[in-house]
């Protein structure tokens, strides 16, 4: 299990290992924002805490349909499901790395970006919490998304298609508590929202996920 | 005849894209199971047999 | 007795293409599957690995599981030789990946990442890991593809190891193995035949 | 692997899953289906006529209450067609039966259909109402993830070619997906309260809509009930015909 | 050639082929922004053309790793090297075949997606015809970036960075030619500065992507 | 004279692994690269075809060029076999794919989706792309990866055919293909060796 994580990691920051890439893809988003709707500063600061919230999680979107698929076209995957680890050890596994290599980095760079896009001063910190307390509910709904499309051949837009709407709630709680925390308003309530679906979604999905991987591989 | 005023445009645009969506539906489901019963019906006169 | 298959049928895309397979296999036997391709072998032994559910019969391996070895060999690309097998012999709970560089004759490639070997270099390293599984069942789809005739011999010697240290081996090939020991089954008598009409009957019935 | 639990029940007196096996679904339904037919065009045309014909308009809204009659139908419509799929989803999971999955297969574009209705029709109807075609309403941004799921689920039935690998992957998709719906409406809700009515009608019919106005929307809510089930059973029936061609042009090249 | 810009439409509207997914994903971007900046009808007006763009514009890109990777993968492209005909004109029919899947049919969605975000009056056609200007620049930039990065495993993100330079003189062109045109100023600058880039690109780019996928190759 | 190779010398990841290779192969004739794995086959193959620029020398094709058949087979997984192979008659500007169908034994198999085929099945589909190129020289490495013994006589058949009509064949193969005409060529002998210290010169010397 342990090796399995290493090893994920190990990829994950070799050549062309996709490491450092969804954080460029962050920075890039957050680029082209103000170049679509025009520099202006007070527009831009009022939506800046939305936009790092699509941001992050479009980037981790992308890095979504790496957590199987190339497991999947080696043949790694069946030889995992005939190792003797649990399947839904494996599923869980994935997932942590996918956060230690997606959601993590992405929210340490959140508040450097926030600078780009006149993030008001409070709302640093709270974006921040924000992100830490969602990003592993992305990550491991992701990975749920990734286990449903992995017998697909380049399954990565339906994935989008999929993963997207199981988002929504962990996005409006996040942005919402981003958002009202740079205004200075009570963020008690989302924050604690996120850390339920987050909690809610670490005790079900592995299941559900592990589920969809054995009936892709028949 | 009813008189909608000055909602007319309203009301009837919304009937009618209903009907429309709903029509499109129903075309769509019956033609195929049109296509699919003839195909079937094909293929087990084909095979030579109806189990 | 290590693998004992009964009155096994298999499927592919919800059709049952092979029907009636039995056979066991006892501990230092190796099998051999024989049949035209398309008949089926790929798909036994994945139902034999438990991959996909067969549709009648069943297949009792020893309780730890087999190792399976199909037509791709799980290598990560960017990982080198040594990497990827020490990999698998973790996952395993195998702790020394020397003896299996050694019997597939990689100790010179260890450092190479796996991209940068030739066909039958890929085929060795993958073959090589079934030596770190530490399992007595094998289960090998088509292992001697790409292999040159010295490699080949190789491989067949590591299958005698195996077998005589009390493992068994079932295995897909179209090519002679040199293994004179092995039994072979041939898949033809067994493809699955369609039910007579009215028979069945039931649930299955209308979609048959 | 196809199960074989309802050719065993066969021997039992009387099961409600009898009607999971393919033939006696296409038996009963072969039956069942002019009825509900003819019984679904009368509602429905009898609701909506009566309701665009023969109505008061509103002293406030005008001729634009008459927009109720399918708005309000179809919207209800949407949600039960997941509900029905959630049901025969899960009832597939559980006991293996083919029909039950081809039905929420069969069901999910006539849900899609009727999230467009009502998203249309409610649209259209904001126009003159709150002066906008789209509003970020707690109701309506429900509706646009609802349409979203739909989407999600017709995408991945056809994305997958094995019929009971789509059937087990589309049905875990389902369960959890109805958990994430439910979030989400919570959540939406959490973040804007919103222009739309409440729930005025469905609950106290008297107290907020005049009978003039109830009466012909339940006939037409029965209208767009019936009509989803005649086009559930002609699609499941179709469902049922293209498993059954498949495997026997399947058989026919293995023979 | 015609054959294989038929396989190519054939290949993308079969199942899992990828059509229609770039423009689900379109579809929910432009749903994801509200949800992140909150559903103030006014700032969502005001932000409308730029995140109209933006969104199209990644859609754009996340389907560009198919323009070769999968060819590339299966050893058709080894084959269409050798084959009869010429990689120069191998590049632009793919450039062609995804803009036909891709570019417009977002550009026909954008005016429909506008609706959800407020975009006031005179935007829905001066969007429409700026992304009618704007996509095949998009697609043939960014078939040139697959062409560079087809030899790499999963070199989508990698991809992405590449390519999203690339991409700001085409987006900033047509979000200012879509804002400009909802407020009722002058458009013919940047719609100009579009088409030239356009018509640039497809001169140039063909030659260059057909010698990188040559290098590529070996 | 069909192929002419002259003192190649081929590289993998920039360093030479085989060099001073030559020989002629003239219409009618089949040449068999042999040698052990890693050796570099595919790589002279991928050389030839012109995929790679070789290191040293040069290889002289008809004016049209070879077609390359790898170990890949270029298939779509989502069309069919027939649809496949159309394909490809049309980017040769052949017409008819019966002919082909029916030499690889795949007219039964023609409206189903390459992904539901076999390994073997594959590969034949694979090898009938060779059929609708129309070209005179072949190319192929291990094309007989996967096939059993009947697909195998098939292709030698095929390759027969194609020799009679004027054709030629350069083949790597580790199997015995029932091929007597076919000449054989060992490349253990062309391995590269270092350059001698303080030979050669120019610019790859600094590096070497
Ligand atoms: C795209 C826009 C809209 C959507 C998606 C939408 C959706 C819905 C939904 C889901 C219901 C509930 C049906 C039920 O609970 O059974 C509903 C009911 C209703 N809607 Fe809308 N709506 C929209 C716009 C509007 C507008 C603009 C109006 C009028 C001003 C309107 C008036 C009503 C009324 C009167 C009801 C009945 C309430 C009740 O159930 O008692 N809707 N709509
Ligand atoms: N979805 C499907 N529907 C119908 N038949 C299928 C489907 N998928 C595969 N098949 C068929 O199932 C059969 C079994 O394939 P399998 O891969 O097990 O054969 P094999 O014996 O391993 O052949 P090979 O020697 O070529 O590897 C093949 O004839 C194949 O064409
Ligand atoms: N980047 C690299 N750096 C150094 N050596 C490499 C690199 N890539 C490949 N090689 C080596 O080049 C050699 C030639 O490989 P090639 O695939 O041509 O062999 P082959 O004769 O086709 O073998 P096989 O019979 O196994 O297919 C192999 O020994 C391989 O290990
Ligand atoms: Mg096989
Ligand atoms: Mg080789």
């Amino acid at each position: 299990m342990l090796a399995l994580l290493l090893r994920d990691l190990r990829l994950a920051t070799r050549a062309g290992g996709g490491f450092g890439l969804s954080l460029a893809f962050f920075l890039i988003v957050t680029v082209l924002v103000p170049f679509g709707v025009g520099p202006e500063g007070g527009t831009l600061s009022r939506i800046a805490p939305g936009i790092l919230w699509v941001g992050a999680l479009l980037a981790c979107l992308l890095s979504l349909d790496r957590i199987f698929a190339l497991d999947r076209e080696d043949g790694s995957l069946d030889l995992l499901a005939t190792a003797p680890i649990p399947l839904e050890g494996v599923v869980a596994v994935k997932a942590l790395a996918h956060w230690l290599t997606t959601g993590l980095p992405l929210t340490l760079a959140a508040p450097v970006l926030g600078v780009l896009l006149h993030l008001p001063g409070p709302g640093f910190a709270w974006l921040t919490l924000s992100l830490a307390a969602g990003t592993p509910a992305l990550s491991i709904i992701g990975t749920f998304g990734a286990a449903l499309t992995v017998g697909l051949k380049r399954g990565g837009l339906l994935l989008s298609l999929l993963v997207l709407p199981l988002y929504i709630p962990t996005l409006i709680f996040g942005a919402e508590a981003a958002r009202r925390g740079g205004e200075g308003l009570a963020t008690f309530t989302p924050l604690l929202m996120q850390g339920g679906i987050t909690l809610g979604a670490l005790a079900i999905l592995p299941f559900a996920a592990a589920a969809a991987i054995r009936v892709n591989l028949r | 005849m009813v008189d909608l005023g000055k909602y007319a445009g309203t009301v009837l645009g919304a009937y009618g894209v209903t009907i429309l969506l709903i029509l499109g539906l129903v075309w769509l489901s019956l033609r195929k199971g049109a296509e699919m019963r003839r195909r079937l019906e094909a293929q087990e006169k084909r095979m030579g047999r109806n189990g | 007795m290590m693998l004992s298959v009964h009155d096994l049928a298999v499927s592919r895309g919800g059709i049952a293409i092979l029907e009636r397979v039995g056979f066991v296999l006892d501990p230092g036997e190796a099998l051999v599957l024989r049949g035209p391709n398309g008949i089926g072998k790929t798909t036994l032994l994945r139902s034999i690995a438990g991959l996909q559910p067969p549709v009648a019969g069943r297949a009792e391996l020893p309780p730890e599981g087999a190792a399976y070895a199909g037509h791709a060999d799980g290598l990560k690309a960017t990982l080198s030789v040594a990497e990827n097998l020490t990999f698998w012999a973790r996952i395993y709970g195998q702790g020394d990946i020397a003896p299996a560089l050694h019997a597939m004759d990689l100790e010179g490639l260890a450092e190479r990442p796996a991209q940068n070997l030739s066909a039958g270099q890929k085929r060795r390293l993958g073959l090589a890991r079934l030596l770190v599984t530490g399992r007595r069942l094998w289960l090998l789809d088509e292992p001697t593809v790409s292999l040159d005739t010295a490699s080949v011999a190789l491989f067949a010697a590591a299958i005698r190891a195996h077998l005589a240290s009390g493992g068994a081996a079932l295995m897909a090939t179209h090519i002679d193995l040199g293994l004179e020991e092995a039994r072979i089954l041939d898949l033809t008598p067994f493809r699955a035949t369609l039910p007579a009409p009215g028979q069945g009957g039931g649930f299955d019935e209308a979609f048959a | 692997m196809l199960s074989t639990a309802a050719g065993t029940a066969s021997q039992d007196a009387m099961s409600i899953w009898e009607y999971a096996n393919p033939k006696k679904f296409m038996q009963t339904s072969a039956w069942a289906l002019p009825w509900v037919t003819g019984l679904a065009v009368v509602t429905l045309v009898t609701g909506l006529v009566w309701g665009f014909f023969f109505t008061p308009d509103d002293y406030r809204q005008g001729a634009t209450v008459k927009i109720i009659y399918i708005h309000v139908p179809s919207a209800m419509m949407a949600i039960n067609a997941w509900a029905m799929m959630l049901v025969t989803s899960m009832i597939w999971l559980v006991r293996r039966h083919h029909v039950s999955v081809l039905a929420a297969k069969a069901a999910a574009p006539i849900g899609v259909t009727m999230t467009l209705i009502a998203l249309f029709t409610g649209a259209i109807w904001g126009q003159p109402m709150w002066g906008t075609w789209w509003a970020w309403d707690p109701r309506l941004t429900s509706f646009l993830i609802l349409f979203l799921f739909y989407l999600g689920y017709i995408a991945l039935w056809e994305a997958v070619e094995d019929p009971d690998t789509a059937a087990d992957l589309t049905s875990v998709l389902c369960l959890v997906g109805s958990v994430f719906a439910l979030l989400s409406r919570y959540a939406v809700l959490f973040w804007n309260q919103g222009l739309h009515q409440g729930a005025s009608l469905s609950l106290d019919a008297e107290e907020h809509v005049a009978d003039t106005y109830a009466w012909p929307l339940w006939v037409s809510m029965a209208g767009f009930v019936l009509l989803f089930v005649t086009l559930v059973l002609i699609r499941t029936r179709t469902e049922i015909r293209a498993r059954r061609l498949r495997a026997l042009e399947a058989r026919e090249r293995m023979a």
